[in-house]
């Protein structure tokens, strides 16, 4: 026999409306008699109307784990356990999805029968960090939820200063802007790292994310220490049979306005037969135009990634963009993935050293200066990697023969290295 | 008997899970289309096509709800689902016939069909008092909320371009950047608990925490505590994670703020930072009506204004900030004048200005 | 009998070339028989050979002044007088130009006899500052020089820590794009500072210049703590059958490429019967595609004035562009006129009580806050002062609703301003 | 006798010195055209019309040429003369038939027809070994040995759009902003005397003056005086002018550097700073060759590869910074990686990258 549930009068205004309501579907669970989770979610209304009438929170963390990692389960506690006992202890176990967050329907009702048994019967796809989020479980039954769910191939993902649960776009499994094998990347990259994920000793958290064209759902760029993002090299294809059929279903006018006046660099102009022009050299794959004549423009074939470094959000100095730090490499054989596998690799070792305690990548940049990042890491300067060269005269200068003599080796190497390839 | 060590296996392969047409047209799409809201169509290399179904959901969902969505994708799809970014499921068909089908039930069921194109997508959330350890104020409350009232804009594709909307339940803003972005803003000093400072906190970390150094060791009523320099704390809460005897959140001075034109894509554009639009905006549970409104309004302004692919950064750029604040009838303050590092770059160094 | 010519083999290579030559004309000044600057010029070329020998300046400065003034020439004293002897006082009377840098023959010739008289016989017109730089008078003939030009018209111009020369384009007197009368502009501003300017007593330089349309021809954004720049406020003038001219003879795709898309905030739009769509709400008034098609579109009639401030060079902290603290004001009364001299009283009142010692103007806003500038001086915030609004979330607000109501006040105000206007 | 008191009269009123064409439409001009290079021709709305024959000069002029330009301006013009911002020398007649006698007697006497429309305009510059105390360069020198070379661009309307160079002798910059800058930069710290220092400077000034705060009070062989610490010292020279015994200039490690991209116009972009290029060019007289050849090489490459109208700011924001370089075949350093204040805004935080 249950507790009685508690006076939601705040809640109970969620129920209404036409969206989905988490709060028919924490009540659904608070009135599941007989189900372990019940009393617990009973007591989480509870607690949550609380919050609402008083416009506070009531969760502490605290220290809560499974055997052989340090991390990956968030623990919380309840500051109001004497009002709302049964729900007081209320864990999350962050779990990483496939990548893609692909599911059939299979392993989804597995993954619902193991916290039925023994959480809270609450599951959210997916948190910001990219990880499923089981949320609500006690202390007691943290191990034996999360050995079922290993043994079902799924694994804790990252808390703390580590590294962080990865996330990657649907990729190439659906989408013809695709420019890489997103899912492989993000694989290999946090595959590497598990011990950094699960056992954290990182300055602060490290996070991976990567989308396969420049319009970068996954937002790897504003939100990963290291983004890689796809991206080609040669021209973009033009159909420009489709490309008439738009015009003429669109107006040139519509066009002009809608496609040729936004391009970023000027970089198309409409012939008067209706054709368009495109000066793939000062194109910069902003995907715009692709975007918007999805049949008659599509990327080239000589794809590859960009790699930017440094994205996070606002503190300590305020959000971040990450930056280019590798412009283009191909991502094709085994050797491609390697190098980037130790790019990374390199980055997390220097940021494990050179970051202070709470810092995050980006804002040890802003410190220690872009170039000295890069030398740390092992990659060269590329203009590509700034918006535009410095404004200032402050600057001392008294070495530059010879670093404007490693830019002329560099060039007379690749253009060795182009020659004998 | 030794305790059962973790297998590290890491992210999961998702073939394992994935529909077999995406899984054989892998890396060999060609082209897709937008049927009506909510459904795309992906045409592969091969010919194959896919339809997918998306539609929103509560994001912290129970036991009932995913097996609905499961037995729903068992009857009238083909058993297979992903989830985007913004906690959309999809349903993936190989069969155009059964678009309608699953659509009607999803409808049925409660589940909106849309989040396609230019629509306002599901809100990216944080925890809120749900879950989190630190939060000013509700997430998945405020969401619900919220699309409640965008209900209209989720199923329907007649905004600009698509309006990606996050929330942030403190200002370390989990939420990121959006089109638009509610976040909670604190208006005054954190309220200190000086007989647990000394127990709780590692006071050297706390010190270092704060973004203007502000705060300094104190000796309080003869105990080892922080003190904070009122005149110089920007009320970040910065420092109350690592020392919670450190409150920040308050009832009434832990207000909501609205930002707008974040945008990720690198379409047009660079990816822009949100800015500043409204303070001062009550933390109002449960429906916060306020903060609807204000959103509901900008929303309004930009589907009215905005051209055709405009992101919202992209129509404010090309309206200008003046005409922002004078179609959505919001006040322009002090505030909105950066004074953080780096302002000067966003001063009008020019002569372009709209009258 | 003047001295012997030095050798100024370097110099020499100076006079060939198609260019004018500074250097033959020195010459020609050193080899002037009799005049009373033949043998200064004589060592002035001496002197600049050993500076191109030896790679160094030979100058410094010290202290030379006329009757009742603090500032306006410049001393220079040579280093190396033991072997140039009779320039070794070389100094700089800085006079101010009419504005607009007019001049007939007959004041021209006039200017070259008091130079004949008792200078060099070299000067610049004009020196960075705006002025024309008489260079090369010893110390005993600058009183009696001034004294000359003063009673000609002609006042000297600003040094050191004052406000400083201004500059104005030809503007209303020749150029149809002209929304301002340039020079009537910078003489009322110049003009009352004349106290500020003969007797230095500013923390370091302000100097006002001004531009009668957005091409800003006299660089005031970046060169002037106070730049006031011509703009206009109601629709540009379109001449559509010199717009249709203009497509005939250029070409729809020329047109399109060097004028639609350039516009900055896509407010033009070609219509498909070749005239020409502009969006003049959203017309940032840059100019450009008036510059390009002159006949066919110029300003509107409605003119007025954008003021900026804060412009500087490198020192100390690195370039600055001035800033807009007035989007809009007409220049027509007389109390318009007023109103911009008190502005630009208020701001030098300000920078002289507020500024540190040798910080310019805009240094000052980046030290307190382009804010608290505008409390200094009295104006009120303008979103079109920004580029954007803050994206950080340091700040703090609780005065939000205070600072809310003095918005709606404000506008309030000036509806009922505009209804009963 | 008392001394005779200034008048102080300030900036002469230019109407009593122009010409009376001018005069008489001030404010009502209709529009312009360019007939030539070096030609303009102002239609007012009265119908009137005046035109503008603009020569180069030396700046720095000497009473003879002075007077040769005012007897041309009596014999062939109207008397009447202006000055442009860069020096050039400008006569207005009102009949077409004036324009070519007058552009021929410049070309004869050695003026240089030109400096309109999409042409190399002569070079602003500041004072060098001639008349500055600090200067690094010298300046009068540099123009004459650039102009020569740039001859042919100045005579012509060959280039894209206008293209303003400018120099400056020191790092304080008084050159100005410009398409393409040519300033000095130094490379190592000043040398200090340490004997005058204590006499000469206003110790306290000078250490405020360091905009990287290298410079510190010290005793040095028991007097007082100022010390640099190398290592911060990034050798603007700021000290130098507070304090001419910390000699900053230097025959052989003061340096050119070139800038590209300024601009003060609002056409199109807003104005924009320079950006640095190139830097450890030698400071060689007479004819510094080695600047010579980038800027000739940079002109080159610019007038061939922008579009109309495009300013050389407009034409890099298209074809991007990496272009710029392998098209002038200038190396790219981690010098030109900013590191000033707000350098963050200076990297390309997107994947805006041309192949």
């Amino acid at each position: 026999m249950s507790k009685p549930m508690h006076d939601t009068p705040m809640l109970d205004q969620l129920e209404s409306g036409p969206w989905p309501s988490f709060v028919t579907g924490i009540k659904r669970l608070a009135k599941d008699e007989g189900k372990p989770y019940q009393n617990m979610m009973i007591d989480l209304l509870g607690q949550l109307e609380h919050s609402y009438k008083t416009r506070k929170g009531y969760w502490k963390g605290g220290t809560v784990g499974v055997i052989g990692y340090g991390g990956g389960v968030i623990p919380r506690f309840s500051e109001v356990a004497a009002n709302y006992p049964a729900s007081k202890e209320f864990h999350t176990l962050r779990i990483q999805p496939a990548a893609g967050m692909h599911y059939d329907t299979k392993i989804m009702r597995q993954l619902c029968d193991v916290w039925e048994k023994y959480g809270s019967g609450l599951i959210a796809f997916h948190g910001q960090s990219g990880d499923i989020m089981f949320q609500g479980v006690s202390s007691d039954k943290v191990q034996a939820a999360f050995d079922e769910l290993n043994e079902m191939g799924f694994d804790l993902g990252g808390a703390g200063p580590a590294v962080r649960t990865g996330m990657s776009c649907v990729g190439a499994a659906r989408c013809e802007h695709s420019c890489a094998n997103e899912q492989k990347i993000h694989r290999i990259l946090v595959n590497n790292f598990l011990d950094d994920m699960h056992r954290p000793a990182l300055p602060y958290k490290f996070k991976f994310k990567v989308s396969g064209c420049p319009n970068d759902c996954m937002n790897s760029i504003e939100r990963a220490d290291m983004a890689v993002i796809g991206t080609w090299r040669d021209e973009m294809k033009v159909n420009q049979a489709e490309v008439k059929t738009f015009v003429a279903k669109k107006g040139r006018k519509y066009v002009i306005d809608n496609v040729i006046t936004r391009c970023p660099t000027n970089a198309l102009s409409l012939n008067d037969d209706d054709s368009l022009a495109v000066d793939n050299r000062n194109c910069v794959r902003c995907m715009h135009c692709i975007n918007v004549m999805t049949k008659a423009l599509s990327p080239g074939d000589d794809k590859g990634v960009t790699v930017l470094m440094g994205g996070k959000r606002t503190l300590k100095i305020g959000d971040l963009m990450g930056t280019v730090v590798i412009p283009f490499m191909k991502l094709e054989a085994q050797e491609d993935y390697d190098k980037l596998r130790e790019i990374a690799e390199a980055t997390i070792d220097f940021f494990a050293e050179n970051a202070l305690e709470h810092e995050r990548t980006g804002e040890m940049i802003e410190r220690i200066g872009l170039v000295n990042f890069l030398e740390g890491i092992g990659l060269e300067v590329d203009p590509n990697m700034i918006a535009e060269p410095r404004q200032c005269s402050y600057v001392r200068m008294d070495t530059w023969d010879e670093e404007a003599q490693k830019w002329f080796t560099r060039k007379a190497e690749e253009k060795r290295a182009a020659a004998a390839g | 008997m030794p305790p059962r060590m973790p297998i590290e296996s890491g992210v999961p392969d998702p073939f394992q899970y994935m529909h077999p047409l995406m899984a054989r047209n892998f890396g060999a799409w060609n082209y897709h289309e937008r049927p009506r809201p909510g459904v795309l169509c992906h045409t592969a290399k091969s010919g194959d096509k896919i339809w997918t179904v998306r539609a929103g959901t509560q994001r912290q969902m129970d036991l009932y709800t995913i097996r609905k969505l499961c037995d729903i994708a068992d009857e009238y799809a083909e058993g297979y689902v992903r989830f985007t970014i913004r906690s959309n499921i999809e349903f993936m068909v190989s069969n155009e016939a059964k678009v309608q089908p699953l659509i009607d039930k999803l409808t049925a069921e409660g589940f909106p069909v849309g989040g396609t194109g230019p629509s306002v997508s599901m809100i990216a959330h944080t925890q809120g008092w749900l879950h989190c350890d630190i939060p000013g104020t509700d997430a998945s409350g405020v969401v619900k909320a919220l699309m409640d009232e965008l209900y209209e804009e989720f199923i329907k594709e007649d905004m600009p371009n698509r309006v990606h909307i996050t929330t942030s339940c403190c200002q370390i803003n989990c939420g990121g950047q959006g089109d638009i972005a509610i976040n909670i803003q604190h208006t005054k000093p954190p309220k200190i608990n000086h007989d647990l400072v000394a127990n709780v906190c590692e006071r050297p970390s706390v010190v270092a925490r704060c973004p203007v150094a502000a705060i300094r060791p104190a000796l309080v009523n003869g105990k080892p505590s922080l003190e904070v320099d009122e005149k110089k704390c920007i009320c970040c809460g910065a420092c109350y994670p690592p020392c919670p005897p450190m409150q920040i959140n308050d009832p009434e001075h832990s207000k909501l703020a609205i930002w707008v034109g974040g945008n990720h894509s690198n379409a047009r554009s660079k990816p822009t930072f949100q800015k500043l639009v409204a303070a001062g905006i009550p933390n109002n549970p449960p429906r916060w009506t306020e903060a609807a409104a204000i959103v509901k309004k900008i929303l309004r302004v930009y589907k009215e204004d905005a051209r055709d692919w405009e992101r919202l950064s992209d129509w404010v750029a090309r309206i200008g900030w003046p005409r922002f604040f004078e179609l959505t009838e919001l006040p322009f303050t002090k505030f909105h004048i950066d004074n953080w590092r780096g302002a000067r770059r966003s001063l009008n160094a020019s002569t372009h200005i709209r009258f």
